[in-house]
């Protein structure tokens, strides 16, 4: 966000979300999660502690909500809408509901506009980047996220997290981020990178498929799917249209009552770029 | 009756000499209250050594809760900035000249809150030694600021803010600090000398000087609104409840202007005491300070019904669920102290008995400042502990590191007045006494008034009434 | 060069220092005065192969061993450090998906408390020697002792680590094997071989329509996770099959479900005949496919008799009985707690009978296959073999104890007497990779090389659609040069005692390659030359194995199920269930998995008790106070956690922590209940009957937070996870 | 300046220092009369502008490039071998120095000293150089991509290409930093050659 790259493109900035955004989008990487696949079994979380150099923070600052866990599995015992009956039922019968929540990529995110240092801003791939080095630690942004999904390094964890010989297991690819630092799911923007990276060794764009991020690889029901939502073709766009929701608006209006998609504070127009499948229960025993 | 701002019979001598000697000779009781500001930075710095060298954790902040007690303060600091300068602005433009024996400590609170109030944001910074990255400076990395960012926007209006209080101080002071050259002695004279630019009373010096803060004046109210307008967007920039506000420009304005004249009322008991300033910070001067604070009182409590009631009657569920945490939830303690003391206690300012009563408006201006301090807190931390996702929702209280801070930042400020007070004329020497040649001359004009009626109905007038020379 | 040098030094690392991209973001002085030269050491491989590029990852197959399961994985590997495991997408189980326990894999392989070299006891402690002389040591107490007192105590073992042990019990005379797992089917096996012939019948919930699953975590802590939630998953997506539950206590299986129920602990054999009775009274089953004694065993448990029993209303269990009735396939599945009974095998069978009345035996129960390898298949633990290990400690029968893969002296319930007598085993030698409570008790530790140092193979029980036999090799160089590979170490003591089998394999590296290659034949390999086959093996990580399918031979017989008796003085049932994470116990020590929260409870780093809430209301206990549980053989405290995925008879206490010892993430952090257990046994296993002890609690006037993630369990009209009805979903997603 | 660290630099900043400036004036010129926008990726490169005076590093085998690359006309990527297909250049493995130094030169000190760390199948423990900060992603591949193989440019030249970066190593023995390698510098770079600028390319 340089001054020039602001007077060359003022125009451009102020079109919104519901335009396109200020962007010539390269990729829209965005995510759908089919919750009714979701068995909340911590794959995915684990998966992304061991690719992104997550902290461990330890019991009592876990205590204190000082825990980095970028993709958390949130778990409520909601009975679901079908039940009319306002007593409070004796056993979660419908089971629990699991919920993967990671940073939703928003693409008018409100953690990007309150940054001082514009340490976290929009990439032209359609991610809320966020570039440790130039952080500053205001914490403004997490402040202003409302999934809560913004991680704060209140502490420098490289001794405590990771004892020798536990360092070697760290991921090269991304800095281990001191204390000070705001860090978030990126999506594993390093994973991104590389495939880039090779797609322009060779040549050619990004294929679906090609790579994936953590917790996708991981996830062992296949709920959290992941790609390029401007590739027509890939199975996240096929499940965004299938499921018919829309970029940039803040109400999907869907012909289809029934169709599954949805997306989480969609009202408080942030756009997000994860998709979530509505939980399907049979509720007819 | 009506009394006398101040006695206009008082010698101009007098005057001079009250307000040299308050300069001179520390007494134990200075000494006392200086080693206390002292010790209690040190806490402060204890801790923030502490907190730098550890991290921010220490302070037990967590995810939801990025912010607390530092920004907290940082806000009331701001607000209690407002008072000093912006109303002795107003107040000189408006030429309500009892302000002159009580602006100058006013305007030094002024600068020495927000001298208070920019070390928060930077004690809060995850990585303080890259403050500067907020300013935008030209470097080969091409890297700016974000201008969109409250925080950015802080940063100008603080610095702008400070540096022209302190100049609208200094400016004021000129003549004064002549006076003081031309009676003082040893280093005091050197920096006197200096710093009083040469001032020798000339008329055209007189006539630059009125113009100068005239303008500084009339400069510094729109910048004084617009400080605490931008002080308030930090919050109503955001999205989250109970920050996405529309009328937080205006309630932030007027809480800041409510704190300052607040602590005025504070400041104006304790120099009266200390000094015995008792002739130039009359109990008249007192009535219409708190007559204000009163009026401010009754604005800030409009604006926050106002708030109540919009989010009440609102569309926004989570301002409204958050609202109704505020009263009802962990922190309704906070909340209805606060209430109380910003809304019902100012009513004591309503009633002569007490206004005239020095301790009770000691106590009753700590207790209005108590309320601002927790409507600040009030305003940052439940919006963390209960916003829009309550999987992430947490009650959290400030750890005794954030308490050493906020505790020392007191004794910072207090350091600096007390620093002051000893360096610097508190009360402002030659407005006073322009302020008493004004109610002298009307006294003249109306004694005149009145002899010449009963000159012209009597015929027997016994002369002109004694007048003192300068 | 040959082809095998090369394999072996391909980890000659390119500066594990220089390139550990573990600096710190923070440490920014302005960047020309960070970029110091001269200050980083970059060590260049020394003699690299081809497609080892710096900077650019490798990823080699391999097998996890994190548990039984014999997942497929591909190791990441840059600059000679295994950075991250991921699934193999070729291997059958996990078909390139993983669970959290393989993910944390490389914990355990860089974890900081790892054994770095062999120790003995000397006086009270255990100090460091040489192999030399623990090898001389071992080699003087093996042959110093009869073969009939010299036992094997180890987990789950297949593939060419359970032939080494055969070979090393065959040289040395050893009689004794005992394998011990406590999260184990060997019930279920046993029921399996009994009533269809086949004790590796494989499950096939992607098959079935219904799925009834009486506490069977199958997608937690069980016997293949990966596969079973992959198998959920198909089963979910295509005609959206429904999934009930019937449970004491809510796992993380039964929080997918469409509908959970909760169950007196133990009573599933009676809820299984109920339920068979309704099908058989509706005449939508054919009645004949069962023995004429079962017949009528199950016109005795009516309905409302199982309702009775079981705690479950008779209407429930008709409208159960109603949906397997209408959708088939179906399948029934008994969980730990049904099994885990001392007539857990009679409640089994009672369950296997009702998935034979239901024609699912050979639909969504699939006969295993027949590996012509039989020494290469899985050797499966059980606690059975825990129990007459520890009578045979009792009686002191044993002169030399191997321990490898299990760790007795944590999950042993004090009960067994075990733990006094262990001390009176003249020699006990432990192979292991982490100083666990076994180690702390052995007179010789030989420290293994960790998982991804180590080479070997792996059969899975279960492995899907085809039979493979897991590769696992190394993904990196050893971390410490005095750890040894397990069938190193096993090959060295063999070399010894039978030098002219043995001697002419170098090492363990060597003998495998020769043993794989040997069994080029059994495989579905269509390489032709033995370098191809094993370069080819150690390619996908795995040998497919050509094996025909069994058939099954269907019996059924009478099954005796006791009826539910009220306990005065102990009126609550205690649920030692595993989970998956720490399953049970030995992942204690990996601090993702510590940090990572319980499925349902959310917590983490510490013990805790599931109380429903109405249960907790009658003793007045409130969530995080502290409680006693007490069994007849002992007490722990734990903090209480209330929530309603409970039976209200019953109390659960999560395995997994209460280690005395296991390195700094586990010592001293929660309770272990398995201390608590009876010594009861199922009457026909032999199996302990681990969810049989029955306990009573005491709210002591302390307190506790209960650390944990989330502060609201309901969504407060938010929104987050929305649910449709399935009948919504068919009526749209059909068309 | 004068108080030259080693002679090559010397020879290299008295020969060097003038025709270079001239020759980045020109085509800094040439640069400015140039639209920037539509710039294609194949152009012709301008280095980046700047120099650093960086300090001696001690190896545990002073290496002469010079007479590598200059005497002996080696290609930098042939040791360097990884610089085309990784983001790292990295330092040639041992068994690539003892494939000519069994028989080269074996009777010189220098050979002499990595051939015992051959025998004892060790590496030598190279200091890094050209260090960037960890939180920056920098990948040789694709400026090799960039600079050499989009344009056609003679690989036999890289060397030129390489020293865009870490100067004229062809005149060293040690490697000696030359260039600042820092975010201003890489910047004007990438600003001139319409290399990305997007934050997220380059920070990790």
């Amino acid at each position: 966000m340089s001054l020039q790259n602001i007077m060359e493109n003022w125009s451009n900035y102020r079109r919104g979300a519901e335009e396109g955004g200020h962007h010539k989008y390269e990729h829209r990487w965005g995510m759908a999660i089919n919750l009714d696949l979701c068995i909340g079994c911590n794959a995915c979380s684990t998966a992304c502690y061991a690719e992104n150099n997550l902290a461990v923070v330890g019991k009592s600052r876990f205590a204190k909500g000082q825990a980095m866990h970028w993709l958390r599995v949130e778990r409520y015992w909601d009975e679901s809408q079908n039940k009319s009956s306002s007593v409070t039922p004796d056993y979660p019968e419908e089971g629990a509901s699991f919920l993967p929540m990671m940073c939703q990529q928003c693409n008018s995110a409100t953690c990007e506009p309150v940054c001082p240092v514009a340490a976290t801003y929009h990439t032209p791939d359609g991610l809320n980047a966020q570039v440790y080095n130039r952080c500053i630690g205001s914490r403004y942004c997490s402040n202003n996220c409302p999934y809560r999904n913004r991680y704060f390094n209140f502490f420098s964890y490289y001794e405590s997290s990771w004892p020798e010989p536990l360092n070697l297991q760290l991921n090269p690819d991304l800095t281990v981020r001191d204390k000070g630092v705001m860090e978030k799911c990126t999506f594993c923007v390093q994973r991104i990178r590389a495939a880039k990276d090779k797609a322009k060794m060779a040549d050619r764009k990004v294929q679906d498929g090609e790579f994936t991020t953590a917790c996708a690889q991981a996830c062992p029901t296949g709920a959290i799917v992941f790609g390029d939502r401007l590739d027509e073709t890939s199975k996240v766009a096929k499940l965004w249209q299938q499921h018919e929701v829309k970029l940039g608006v803040y109400k999907q209006h869907k012909q289809n009552p029934e169709k599954r998609g949805y997306r989480i504070f969609e009202e408080l127009n942030v756009d997000p770029s994860v998709m979530y499948l509505e939980r399907v229960r049979d509720t007819g025993i | 009756m009506i009394e006398k701002d101040i006695d206009e019979q008082i010698k101009w001598a007098k005057i001079n000499a009250d307000v040299l000697r308050s300069m001179e000779n520390p007494r134990r009781a200075y000494w006392i209250t200086f080693f206390i500001c002292i010790a209690m930075m040190a806490c402060a710095v204890t801790a923030e050594i502490y907190q730098y060298n550890t991290g921010m954790g220490v302070t037990n902040l967590n995810n939801p809760h990025m912010w607390d007690m530092y920004i907290a303060s940082f806000v009331f600091w701001i607000g209690m900035s407002h008072s000093g300068t912006l109303l002795s602005a107003i107040l000189h433009i408006i030429h309500a000249d009892w302000r002159k024996p009580i602006y100058r400590f006013a305007e030094a609170m002024t600068t020495f809150s927000l001298m208070t109030a920019g070390f928060f944001p930077m004690i809060h910074l995850g990585r303080v030694w890259n403050l500067y990255w907020v300013l935008p400076y030209v470097s080969d990395r091409g890297a700016w600021p974000n201008f969109r960012s409250p925080l950015v926007w802080d940063a100008f209006a603080i610095s702008t803010y400070l540096s022209a209080s302190m100049l609208f101080l200094f400016i004021g002071m000129i003549p004064d600090l002549a006076i003081c050259r031309d009676n003082a002695r040893g280093w005091r004279r050197k920096l006197y000398t200096v710093l009083s630019l040469g001032w020798i009373g000339s008329d055209r010096q007189w006539r630059n000087f009125r113009k100068t803060y005239l303008l500084m004046a009339c400069f510094l109210i729109p910048l004084a609104v617009s400080v605490h307008s931008i002080v308030s967007s930090d919050f109503a920039m955001s999205i989250m409840p109970g920050w996405h506000v529309t009328s937080f420009p205006p309630y932030f304005v007027a809480g800041a202007l409510y704190s300052g004249c607040a602590a005025i009322i504070t400041l104006f008991v304790m120099l009266r005491y200390y000094f015995r300033f008792e002739e130039y910070m009359t109990v008249a001067i007192m009535e219409k300070t708190a007559k204000l604070t009163f009026a401010i009182a009754m604005v800030w409590t409009y604006l926050n019904l106002i708030e109540f009631a919009s989010t009440w009657y609102g569309h926004d569920i989570y301002a409204k669920e958050l609202l109704i945490a505020k009263a009802v939830g962990p922190y309704s303690w906070i909340f209805w102290t606060m209430l109380f003391c910003g809304m019902v206690v100012p009513f004591a300012l309503a009633v002569e008995k007490f206004r005239r009563h020095m301790p009770t408006m000691f106590v009753v201006s700590l207790l209005l400042n108590l309320s601002m301090y927790f409507e600040r807190w009030m305003i940052v931390a439940p919006t963390l502990s209960m916003s829009h996702d309550p999987h992430q929702w947490d009650i959290m209280w400030p750890s005794i590191v954030q308490w050493a801070i906020v505790f020392g930042s007191f004794g910072w400020f207090g350091l600096l007045f007390l620093v002051f007070v000893k360096v610097f004329p508190s009360v402002s020497m030659y407005e006073v006494k322009e302020m008493v040649f004004h109610r002298r001359r009307l006294i003249n004009e109306d004694a005149a008034k009145v002899y010449s009626r009963r000159a012209r109905d009597r015929k027997d007038a016994t002369g002109e009434p004694e007048l003192e020379g300068a | 060069m040959s082809g095998k040098l090369n394999r072996r030094e391909f980890l000659k690392a390119l500066g594990v220092s220089g390139a550990a991209g573990a600096t710190l973001a923070g440490c920014d002085l302005p960047s020309t005065i960070t970029l110091e030269e001269g200050k980083e050491e970059v060590v260049s491989y020394f003699m690299p192969e081809e497609y080892v590029v710096p900077g650019v990852g490798v990823w080699y197959a391999s097998t996890c061993t994190q548990c039984t399961a014999g997942c497929g994985i591909h190791g990441r590997v840059r600059e000679g450090r295994i950075l991250k495991v991921e699934g193999n997408p070729d291997a059958p189980v996990n078909a390139g998906k993983t669970c959290q326990m393989g993910q944390a894999g490389v914990q355990g392989h860089y974890n900081p408390d790892r054994i770095t070299s062999p120790m003995m006891r000397d006086g009270g402690g255990l100090v460091a020697i040489s192999w030399d002389k623990a090898e001389a040591m071992l080699t003087e107490k093996l042959a110093g002792a009869s073969g009939d007192r010299i036992a094997w105590v180890t987990g789950t073992v297949s593939g060419h680590q359970r032939v080494m042990i055969e070979n090393f019990m065959e040289a040395t005379g050893a009689k004794h094997h005992y394998v011990h797992e406590v999260v184990n089917n060997r019930v279920w096996e046993s029921v399996c071989q009994d009533m269809l012939g086949d004790a590796n019948a494989r499950l096939r919930i992607d098959k079935a329509d219904v799925v009834l699953s009486l506490g069977a975590d199958f997608m937690g802590a069980s016997s293949s996770p990966v596969l079973y939630a992959r198998q959920y998953a198909e089963f979910r997506r295509g005609k959206r099959g429904t999934l009930i539950q019937v449970e004491g206590k809510m796992t993380m299986t039964g929080g997918s479900a469409d509908l959970w129920v909760p169950i007196r602990p133990g009573t599933e054999g009676a809820l299984a005949l109920g339920l068979a009775n309704y099908l058989l009274r509706k005449g939508d089953v054919d009645g004949s496919v069962v023995s004429a004694e079962l017949r009528k065993r199950i016109d005795e448990f009516t309905v409302e008799r199982a309702a009775e029993i079981t705690g479950v209303s008779g209407d429930r269990i008709q409208r159960i009985g109603k949906v397997l009735r209408d959708r088939r396939p179906s399948l029934v599945i008994p969980g730990a707690a049904v099994q885990g009974q001392e007539f857990g095998y009679q409640a089994t069978a009672a369950i296997m009978a009702l998935n034979i009345l239901l024609g699912n035996v050979g639909k969504t129960i699939e006969p295993g296959f027949d590996v012509p390898l039989k020494q290469l298949q899985a050797k499966t633990g059980g606690t059975g073999d825990l129990v007459r290990f520890a009578e045979n400690v009792k009686n002191k029968q044993l002169d030399v104890v191997l321990f490898y893969g299990a760790n007795p002296v944590y999950t042993a319930p004090i009960a067994l007497g075990f733990r006094d007598f262990l001390g009176s085993v003249p020699f006990k030698v432990a192979l292991s990779t982490f100083p666990d409570e076994t180690v702390m008790q052995a007179d010789l530790v030989l420290p293994v090389a960790s998982a991804m140092e180590d080479w070997g193979t792996h059969m899975a029980v279960n492995s899907g659609e085809q039979p493979v036999l897991g590769v696992q090799q190394p993904l990196m160089e050893k971390l410490y040069a005095d750890t040894r590979g397990f069938g190193d170490i096993l090959l060295g003591m063999l070399k010894q005692k039978k030098p002219d089998t043995y001697g002419q394999y170098a090492d363990f590296y060597a003998y495998l390659s020769n043993a794989l290659v040997a069994m080029k034949d059994s495989s579905v390999s269509v390489q032709t030359t033995p370098k191809a086959f094993w370069e080819e093996a150690l390619q996908n990580g795995q040998v497919g194995v050509k094996a025909p399918v069994k058939k099954f031979a269907v019996k059924t017989f009478d099954v005796q199920i006791p009826d539910h008796q009220a306990d005065a003085e102990f009126p609550l049932a205690l649920m030692p269930t595993a989970r998956m994470g720490l399953f049970d116990g030995r992942h204690a020590n990996l601090p993702w998995l510590q940090e990572s929260p319980d499925q349902i409870a959310k917590v983490v780093w510490d013990s805790w008790a599931e109380l429903h809430p109405i249960t907790a209301a009658k003793y007045g206990i409130k969530e995080g106070d502290l409680i006693r549980i007490e069994s007849a053989n002992g007490a722990i405290t734990t903090t209480a956690y209330l929530f309603k995925g409970m039976h209200q008879e019953a109390i659960a206490v999560p395995l997994g922590q209460g280690h005395s010892d296991y390195g700094r993430y586990a010592r001293g952090r929660g309770v272990n209940p398995l201390t608590l257990l009876d010594a009861r046994v199922d009457a026909k296993t032999g199996e302990l009957a681990m969810y049989a002890t029955r306990v009573k609690i005491v709210r002591t006037d302390e307190t506790k937070d209960i650390v944990r993630l989330g502060a609201s369990d309901v969504q407060m009209g938010r929104g987050f996870v929305r649910t449709v009805s399935v009948d919504t979903l068919r009526r749209t997603e059909g068309a | 300046m004068e108080i030259a660290v080693n002679q090559y630099r010397v020879d290299y900043q008295r020969r060097g220092e003038i025709v270079r400036r001239l020759a980045l004036a020109i085509m800094f010129v040439v640069a400015a009369s140039l639209p920037v926008v539509g710039w294609s990726a194949a152009a012709d490169p301008i280095p980046p502008v700047g120099t650093y005076d960086g300090i001696d590093v001690e190896q545990p085998i002073e290496f002469p490039h010079n007479v590598h690359v200059d005497v002996n006309k080696i290609n930098c990527m042939y040791c360097h071998t990884y610089a085309r297909r990784s983001k790292v250049a990295g330092i040639p493995p041992t068994s690539k120095c003892m494939g000519c130094h069994k028989i080269i030169a074996t009777d010189k000190p220098r050979i002499q000293k990595l051939t015992e760390y051959w025998q004892k199948k060790q590496s030598p423990p190279w200091k890094k150089v050209h260090d960037l900060p960890d939180f920056v992603h920098f990948t040789h591949e694709r400026h090799l991509k960039r600079f050499v193989f989009d344009r056609d440019y003679p690989v036999e030249d890289v060397k030129d290409i390489c020293a865009f970066c870490h100067g004229q190593i062809k005149d060293m023995t040690v490697a000696h930093k030359v260039k600042p390698l820092n975010m201003g510098w890489c910047k004007s770079c990438h600003e001139a050659n319409g290399g990305p600028g997007d934050c997220w390319k380059c920070h990790k």
